[in-house]
């Protein structure tokens, strides 16, 4: 996580193209977060689809005068919204092949339920306003991913 | 004005930036100087849920502009 | 995770005095999940508690014979809760010093709320269901950890 | 018929396991037995809640009994 800034030292973001190591990024919020109870994370992975066509691959595109501004707003939220120590967001750019790790959001606190609530909050933002766009690759030709209700359904429920 | 697109928006006027000389009032006039640049324009922006950014932050089509900002449009997003 | 068993491909459990790697971990349900999108884990660690005596370190004691069955059955509600391509619980019994990793629970779905809340589940039914009791060590002394309502109340909500 | 106690409730009445010859017919008749013990016995039992498992699953005092079941007393539990 070499480019990762954040607004303060509870906040880490990072927009990159290389991929991440999970158990790098628990060690390194586990060393910031000055001996929390709960850490919860979340990986997300390029999958196959569900219409049947195979999915080699995707294209991730981004605003970048606006990515990282747009994930350090959604994470001092939750830090406004539960007691957090420390949080990372790491979101992948350009070429994903199949089963690559996209997203790693990694949250720690004293309780719990503040962890997963706060991770799972991270997400459901990040999902309907961070300015990232999918095209799916497949063999045959490629397609832009459309939005979710569902994703939508799931940021308004916070 | 720098005015900019991402994804199929970006693809369906053809193009990633353009400069606006005169500055609109708000996103409304703005959009109208752009649905008259040609089928395609109009079409993108009629066809799909388009959202909007000032300056790098969301907002609706009743924001007032000025000549320095940056204006971006863009179909829903889709990342994690 | 060289103990571990479970009922099911699906899921897997260990009861170990020895650490745990949450890297090796995350990998071991990537491989063993056949390419979900969704990845989420949860870890405890020892923490200094509220109370204002130092926590040095934890004694935790278990029912050996009932331990594992019950972490299984959790786990296997869990999966018919919530469509879960993979989950493994580690519990960790013995003599664990501050900051040290205590418990991990791993989950992945092909939808991140079925990850989230599957593993949220398992959490709060371990913490209310599953026989493990913590006695906490301090410089002066030691005293077994009281359960609390609060765990009760999140066990309750699913 | 093997009775096994832990956490605190393992302290208070000063061992991990008994056997109990006579099977009571339920948890409450095998308490009875158990708060006859003495007086740490009694204690233990009225002084905590006490959760219960038979053969590893857990259960309340109602439950029937057979010569050949394992019981566990013990305190709420706190791993996690």
């Amino acid at each position: 996580m070499s480019n990762a800034i954040g607004s303060s030292p509870q906040i880490r973001v990072s927009v990159q193209f290389e991929d991440f190591n999970l158990g790098d990024e628990y060690q390194e919020i586990k060393n910031r977060d000055q001996g929390q109870g709960a850490v919860v994370t979340f990986s997300g992975l390029v999958r196959d689809n569900n219409l049947g066509k195979n999915v080699k691959g995707l294209f991730l595109e981004h605003y970048p005068a606006m990515t990282q501004k747009c994930l350090i707003d959604i994470c001092e939220q939750a830090c406004k919204r539960w007691e957090l120590a420390a949080v990372s967001v790491i979101h992948r750019v350009g070429e994903l092949s199949l089963n690559e790790q996209i997203v790693f959001v990694g949250v720690s606190a004293k309780h719990r339920k503040s962890a997963f609530e706060g991770c799972e909050f991270i997400m459901d933002y990040l999902k309907t306003q961070a300015p990232f766009w999918k095209k799916e690759r497949f063999a045959d030709g490629e397609a832009w991913v459309d939005a979710k209700q569902s994703d939508q359904h799931a940021a308004n429920k916070w | 004005m720098k005015v900019v697109f991402f994804g199929k928006l970006r693809e369906q006027v053809g193009t990633s930036v353009i400069d606006v000389i005169e500055t609109p009032e708000n996103i409304e006039g703005l959009l109208k100087v752009l649905k008259s640049k040609g089928d395609n324009w109009r079409q993108a922006f009629d066809d799909n849920d388009v959202l909007i950014a000032v300056n790098q932050t969301l907002c609706d089509s009743s924001q007032m502009l000025s000549f320095n900002d940056e204006v971006a449009f863009f179909p829903p997003v889709t990342g994690g």
